[in-house]
C-alpha cells in the first residue's frame, strides 16, 4: 500500500471545470405505463467514464436511479449498457471518446427490464447454464505464456464476463428468444475445445440444433459488442466446423470421437 | 450442485424460481428489439450490414425468381406473346432493373461465398476484410455488366 | 420458509461480501433472513477490490493475528468454493538490497504464522515469471490466489437464497424503526425504499445487522449510534495484458508491499491510500495513477508501457478513530459492534473492517454475537458447507 | 483442478428444438446449393443474356436453345437448386420472426408445396417449349 497524502487532481471528475455533456437516461419504474428518457447535465474530465457519470447522477442529482455495477474495470460484467445505440461496458467507456454532446444511455436490449438501467440476468443464465461451465481455471496457463507475445493466447472463453452484451447486440436474439444465443454457444465451444470434466460430445449434440449453432446468421454483432475478446461468433463458426466434421464422420461409418 | 448440499431448501425448485421472480418485473416486456431492428441502421457494424444486405438481396432475388417464372409462361402462349414481351424488356426502363438484379445477385452470391467459408469455420477472423474485398470485386463486375447492358440496349 | 414462523428475523443491510456471508451463516443457523442492498449486489467496496485471496504472508511480519486468520480462511474458502480461485500462488519479490535484507524475517514470520512459504532463487523466479524485473534478488512463494471479486460473494448469496434467505437488491435502507424501552432504545425494523418501483415500506426485525462497509457510519447514524469507521480509499489500475500468472507482491520492509495480480486478460496494480468522509464520491487522483505505474513497473518493467484498461478507487472500511490522515494508521482487522453493550441500543449490530478473504470469518463472528443476543445455541456450519455456483444465483 | 459443477443438463431451461434430425445437413445443403446456384446463375446469365445478341432471345431462338439436351438438364438443375436455396432461405428468415412451432410447421409444409409446384411448372414449361421444335 502506498500512502499518498495529497489526493490531487481527480481524473474521473464529474464537476466543473470539465466539458459539459447532456445524458439522456432511460427511466422506468415497475408500474409505470411506459419508459421515458430523462436528461441530466454533467461536466466530465478526460478519463470520466459513463459509469462515473451515472453514479454521479445517482449520488448528486437523483438517488432513485438504479443501475448495475460492481468492479469498475470490465471484469464483472454488470454495467453493460446501450450507450448511443451501441453495446458498451459503462465502466471502460470514456464519455469524451463518444464524441457526442448528448449521451443516450439505455439498458441492454432483448432482456427483461427490472427498472431504469437494470435488466434481469435470469434469462442470460438460463441459456448459459444449459452448457454448464466453471468460470475460472485453477491456473490460467503455463507461466511461459505470460510473456508479452504470449498474452494473446489467453484469449479463452473464461474471459467471458457474463455481461449479456452479445445477447443485446444479436439480431436473431432480438427477434426470437428460442435461439440459444452467442454467450452460451461460445461457452459450448470452450467446453468442446477444453472439456475439463464436461462431455464434449453431449455438448456438440446439444448445440447441433436449429436453435443452436445453426441459428446464427453471421452478423458478427456479438463479437463486435463483446468487451472481453471472447469472439462468440468466431466460436460459433468453429463449433459448426466440428459439428459438420462429426456428422461426416458418422455418415461415413466412422464412430463419433 | 447436487441436491444433498441443499439443506433446509424450503420448496425445492419452486422456492428457487419464486426467488428468481422476486427480481422480475410486474409485467415489463423483455424489451426485445424485434424484427424491426433488422431495419435499424443505428449502431450497426460491418457484419451487421452484411447480414441485412444478404437478407434483403436474398428476398429480392426470390421475388424476382417468381416474376421471372411467371413471365416465362408467355413462352407457352406462343411466339407472338413472347416476342412482344422481348421488345418491351429491351426498353431502358427494364434494363435498369436488370442492373438492379445483377447487383442483388452479386451482393448475395459473393457475400454467400463469405458466409459459407465462415460458416464452416474458415477464415473467420478475416471476415470483414473478406466482405470488403468481395464487395469491391462485385462492384467491378457490376460496372462491367452495366456498361455491357446499356451498350447492347 | 420451512422454519417455524417464530424463527427470529434478521435484516442485513448491505449486499457486499460481508452481508452475503452473514446471510449465509445466519440462515444455516435457522434464522429468517432479509438482506437489503441499495444498488446491485457487490456494488460497493466488495466488487472493486483487486481480487486477492490472501495467504496471510502480507501480514506475517507486523500482524501475526491477521496472518493466521488469512491462511485459515484461505484454506476454508478453497474447500467450500472450489472453482472460484486461480490457485496460482503468490510471489514476494525482493528487488533492492534493502528488500533482500527483510527476506529472512519475512520468511520466518510466514512459517511462524502457519503460512506455507518456499524460498525461490532469482533464476527460478524469472523462470516462473519471465516478466519480472531481472534485477530482482530473491523471492518467496506463498499460497496467495486470485478470485473474482463479485462471483465469490454471489456464491454466498446463491446458497443463502437456496436455503431460504430473501435477497433484495435496489432496496435502500432509509430509516430505522426505533422503540424507546425502559432499558433504552431498541431497533425493531428498517424502513426501505424499493428503487425498482418507488415504494417505501418497513421490514420488521429482531436484529438489524449493519454490514455496509465504508457506509457503516452513515447507516449507524440512522440508528442513532456512532461507529468509528473511516472510509479509506485506494486506487487500482487495470492494464491490458496478463503480465504475470502469480500474484506478484513487493517484499518490502513494511511487509505491506505493492501488488500486481492477473485477472483474466488484465493485470491489476494496487494500491494507494487516503481518507475521505464520503464513500460515494471517490476521486481517481492523477498522481496516484502515476504512482501505481511506478510501483508496478519496479516489479514488472513491461507495465511501464502497458495500455490502461481502467482506473478506479475503492473505499476500505477501516476501524479507527476519526482524524487519521492516511489509511495506514488504521487497523486492518475486523470488528463486530454490539451496540447494546457499547451504545445502549438494542437490536442493532455493526460488522466492519476486515478483508475479502476473511468474509466468512467476519460472518461467523457476527452470527455468534447475534446468537448470543437472541439466546440461540447453534454452531457455525459455514466452515464445511459447500457453496452453490455463482450462476445459481440467477437460476 | 477441481471442477465446479455449475449446473447440469437436468437444470437446463433453454431447450433444443426437439427435432430428431440433425440440423447440420440443413446448413450444409444451403451452402452447397448456394455455391451451385452461384455457378449455374453465372452460366445462365452468360448463356441467356450476355452471349445473345440484344441480350434476350426471341421465341425461335429459345426453342432452338432448348433443343440441346445438355441445356435442358442444366436449366432444370438450376431451377431445382435455386428453388431449394431460395425457399430454405425464406424459411430461415421467417423462422427468425419467432412464430409458434405450429405456425412454423405450416410454413415448412407450404414451402414444400410451393417448391414442388415450381419444379413441376418448370418441367411442364420446358416440355411445352420443346414440343414446338
Amino acid at each position: 500500500m502506498t500512502d499518498v497524502m495529497d489526493p490531487g487532481f481527480d481524473t474521473h471528475s464529474t464537476e466543473a471545470p470539465g466539458r459539459p455533456f447532456r445524458f439522456r437516461v432511460f427511466r422506468y419504474k415497475q408500474g409505470d405505463r411506459a419508459p421515458h428518457f430523462e436528461e441530466f447535465s454533467l461536466h466530465v474530465a478526460e478519463d470520466t467514464t459513463v459509469l462515473d457519470a451515472l453514479t454521479a447522477i445517482r449520488n448528486r442529482l437523483d438517488p432513485t436511479l438504479v443501475l448495475r455495477h460492481s468492479c469498475f474495470h470490465a471484469s464483472c460484467g454488470t454495467c453493460g449498457l446501450r450507450v448511443n445505440d451501441r453495446e458498451a461496458m459503462a465502466c471502460v467507456t470514456k464519455v469524451v471518446d463518444l464524441k457526442s454532446p448528448v449521451i443516450k444511455v439505455e439498458p441492454i436490449a432483448n432482456q427483461a427490464l427490472v427498472a431504469d438501467l437494470v435488466t434481469d440476468m435470469v434469462d442470460f443464465y438460463a441459456r448459459f447454464n444449459a452448457i454448464g461451465r466453471a468460470f475460472v481455471q485453477a491456473v490460467a496457463g503455463p507461466p511461459d505464456a505470460a510473456t508479452p507475445e504470449g498474452v494473446g493466447h489467453y484469449s479463452r472463453f473464461e474471459n467471458c464476463i457474463e455481461c449479456g452484451l452479445c445477447l443485446s447486440a444479436c439480431p436473431i436474439v432480438a427477434s426470437d428468444p428460442r435461439y440459444l444465443g452467442p454467450a452460451a454457444l461460445a461457452a459450448a465451444w470452450r467446453a468442446v475445445e477444453e472439456p475439463r470434466g464436461l462431455d464434449p460430445n453431449a455438448i456438440l449434440q446439444l448445440t447441433d440444433d436449429e436453435q443452436g449453432s445453426w441459428r446464427c446468421h453471421a452478423a458478427f454483432e456479438c463479437s463486435e459488442a463483446c468487451p472481453a475478446n471472447v469472439d462468440p461468433a468466431g466460436a460459433i463458426m468453429l463449433l459448426r466446423q466440428r459439428q459438420v466434421g462429426e456428422q461426416l464422420r458418422s455418415m461415413l461409418g466412422g464412430r463419433r470421437r | 450442485m447436487s441436491e444433498r448440499l441443499v439443506e433446509q431448501s424450503p420448496a425445492g425448485r419452486e422456492g428457487v424460481d419464486s426467488a428468481a421472480v422476486q427480481r422480475r418485473t410486474d409485467g415489463a416486456s423483455p424489451r426485445r428489439r424485434g424484427v424491426a431492428s433488422w431495419g435499424d441502421p443505428r449502431g450497426r457494424r460491418l457484419g451487421g450490414w452484411a447480414f441485412v444486405l444478404h437478407r434483403v438481396t436474398g428476398l429480392g432475388i426470390l421475388i424476382y425468381l417468381f416474376l421471372h417464372l411467371a413471365v416465362l409462361s408467355l413462352l407457352a402462349r406462343g411466339p407472338s406473346a413472347w416476342d412482344d414481351f422481348v421488345s418491351i424488356a429491351l426498353s431502358p426502363f427494364f434494363l435498369f432493373f436488370d442492373v438492379v438484379l445483377i447487383f442483388g445477385l452479386l451482393a448475395h452470391g459473393l457475400n454467400g461465398i463469405r458466409v459459407t467459408l465462415v460458416g464452416f469455420g474458415l477464415v473467420v477472423d478475416r471476415q470483414k476484410a473478406m466482405f470488403v474485398a468481395l464487395m469491391v470485386l462485385g462492384a467491378i463486375i457490376l460496372i462491367v455488366a452495366a456498361l455491357r447492358i446499356f451498350e447492347v440496349g | 420458509m420451512s422454519q417455524a414462523s417464530s424463527a427470529p428475523h434478521v435484516v442485513v443491510v448491505g449486499g457486499g461480501g460481508t452481508g452475503a456471508a452473514v446471510a449465509h451463516d445466519l440462515v444455516l443457523r435457522g434464522m429468517s433472513i432479509t438482506l437489503v442492498e441499495r444498488g446491485e449486489l457487490t456494488s460497493g467496496t466488495t466488487g472493486r477490490h483487486h481480487g486477492l485471496l490472501h495467504s496471510g504472508a502480507r501480514y506475517a511480519v507486523k500482524d501475526r493475528e491477521s496472518a493466521v486468520e488469512c491462511i485459515e480462511e484461505n484454506r476454508i474458502l478453497r474447500r467450500i468454493a472450489p472453482g472460484s480461485f486461480e490457485l496460482n500462488d503468490g510471489l514476494f519479490v525482493a528487488i533492492t538490497p534493502e528488500d533482500e535484507a527483510c527476506e529472512p524475517l519475512f520468511f520466518e514470520s510466514c512459517l511462524a504464522s502457519g503460512v506455507p512459504a518456499r524460498r525461490v532463487t532469482r533464476e527460478e523466479a524469472l523462470r516462473m515469471e519471465p516478466n519480472l524485473n531481472p534485477a530482482l534478488r530473491c523471492a518467496v512463494q506463498v499460497p496467495d490466489g486470485t478470485m473474482d471479486a463479485m462471483r465469490l460473494p454471489l456464491r454466498f448469496f446463491a446458497t443463502a437464497r437456496r436455503n431460504g434467505a430473501t435477497i433484495k437488491p435496489f432496496t435502500e435502507a432509509v430509516a430505522m424503526t426505533i422503540v424507546q424501552n425502559p432499558g433504552g432504545r431498541c431497533v425493531t425494523g428498517v424502513a426501505v425504499q424499493d428503487h425498482m418501483n418507488g415504494r417505501r415500506y418497513e421490514i420488521g426485525a429482531d436484529i438489524v445487522v449493519n454490514a455496509t462497509g465504508p457506509w457503516g457510519e452513515k447507516i449507524a447514524r440512522l440508528a442513532g449510534v456512532d461507529v468509528p469507521i473511516q472510509p479509506s480509499p485506494g486506487i487500482l489500475v487495470a492494464v491490458r495484458g496478463r503480465y504475470c500468472n502469480m500474484v506478484i507482491n513487493r517484499l518490502h520492509e513494511s511487509g505491506d508491499g505493492d501488488i500486481v495480480l492477473p485477472q483474466r486478460e488484465l493485470s491489476v496494480i494496487g494500491t494507494s491510500s487516503w481518507v475521505t468522509d464520503d464513500p460515494d464520491h471517490l476521486a481517481v487522483p492523477a498522481n496516484h495513477v502515476e504512482e501505481m505505474f511506478r510501483q508496478g513497473s519496479a516489479m514488472i518493467p513491461a507495465i511501464r508501457s502497458a495500455q490502461t484498461r481502467a482506473t478506479w478507487s475503492a473505499a476500505r472500511p477501516l476501524i479507527g478513530e476519526r482524524g487519521a490522515s492516511t489509511g495506514r494508521e488504521l487497523s486492518r482487522t475486523f470488528k463486530c459492534f454490539d451496540h447494546a453493550a457499547e451504545d445502549g441500543v438494542e437490536g442493532f449490530v455493526t460488522i466492519s473492517g476486515g478483508k475479502a478473504t476473511t468474509l466468512r470469518a467476519m460472518a461467523e463472528a457476527t452470527a455468534d454475537v447475534i446468537c448470543r443476543k437472541l439466546g440461540i445455541e447453534s454452531p457455525c456450519r459455514t466452515r464445511e458447507y459447500p457453496l452453490l455456483a455463482h450462476t445459481d444465483y440467477y437460476a | 483442478m477441481q471442477e465446479q459443477p455449475a449446473g447440469g443438463p437436468n437444470r437446463t431451461r433453454w431447450t433444443p428444438s426437439g427435432e430428431e434430425q440433425k440440423h447440420t445437413w440443413g446448413w450444409v445443403l444451403q451452402a452447397v446449393t448456394g455455391m451451385l446456384v452461384l455457378l449455374l446463375v453465372t452460366l445462365h446469365m452468360i448463356a441467356n443474356h450476355f452471349v445473345v445478341q440484344r441480350g434476350l432471345r426471341d421465341f425461335a431462338a429459345v426453342v432452338a436453345y432448348l433443343s440441346n439436351p445438355l441445356v435442358v438438364v442444366l436449366e432444370v438443375l438450376f431451377l431445382v437448386v435455386v428453388t431449394w436455396h431460395g425457399l430454405l432461405g425464406l424459411r430461415a428468415v421467417l423462422f427468425d420472426f419467432g412464430f409458434s412451432r405450429r405456425v412454423e410447421s405450416w410454413i415448412t409444409r407450404v414451402l414444400w408445396v410451393v417448391g414442388v409446384a415450381i419444379v413441376f411448372y418448370g418441367l411442364w414449361l420446358t416440355w411445352v417449349i420443346a414440343s414446338y421444335h
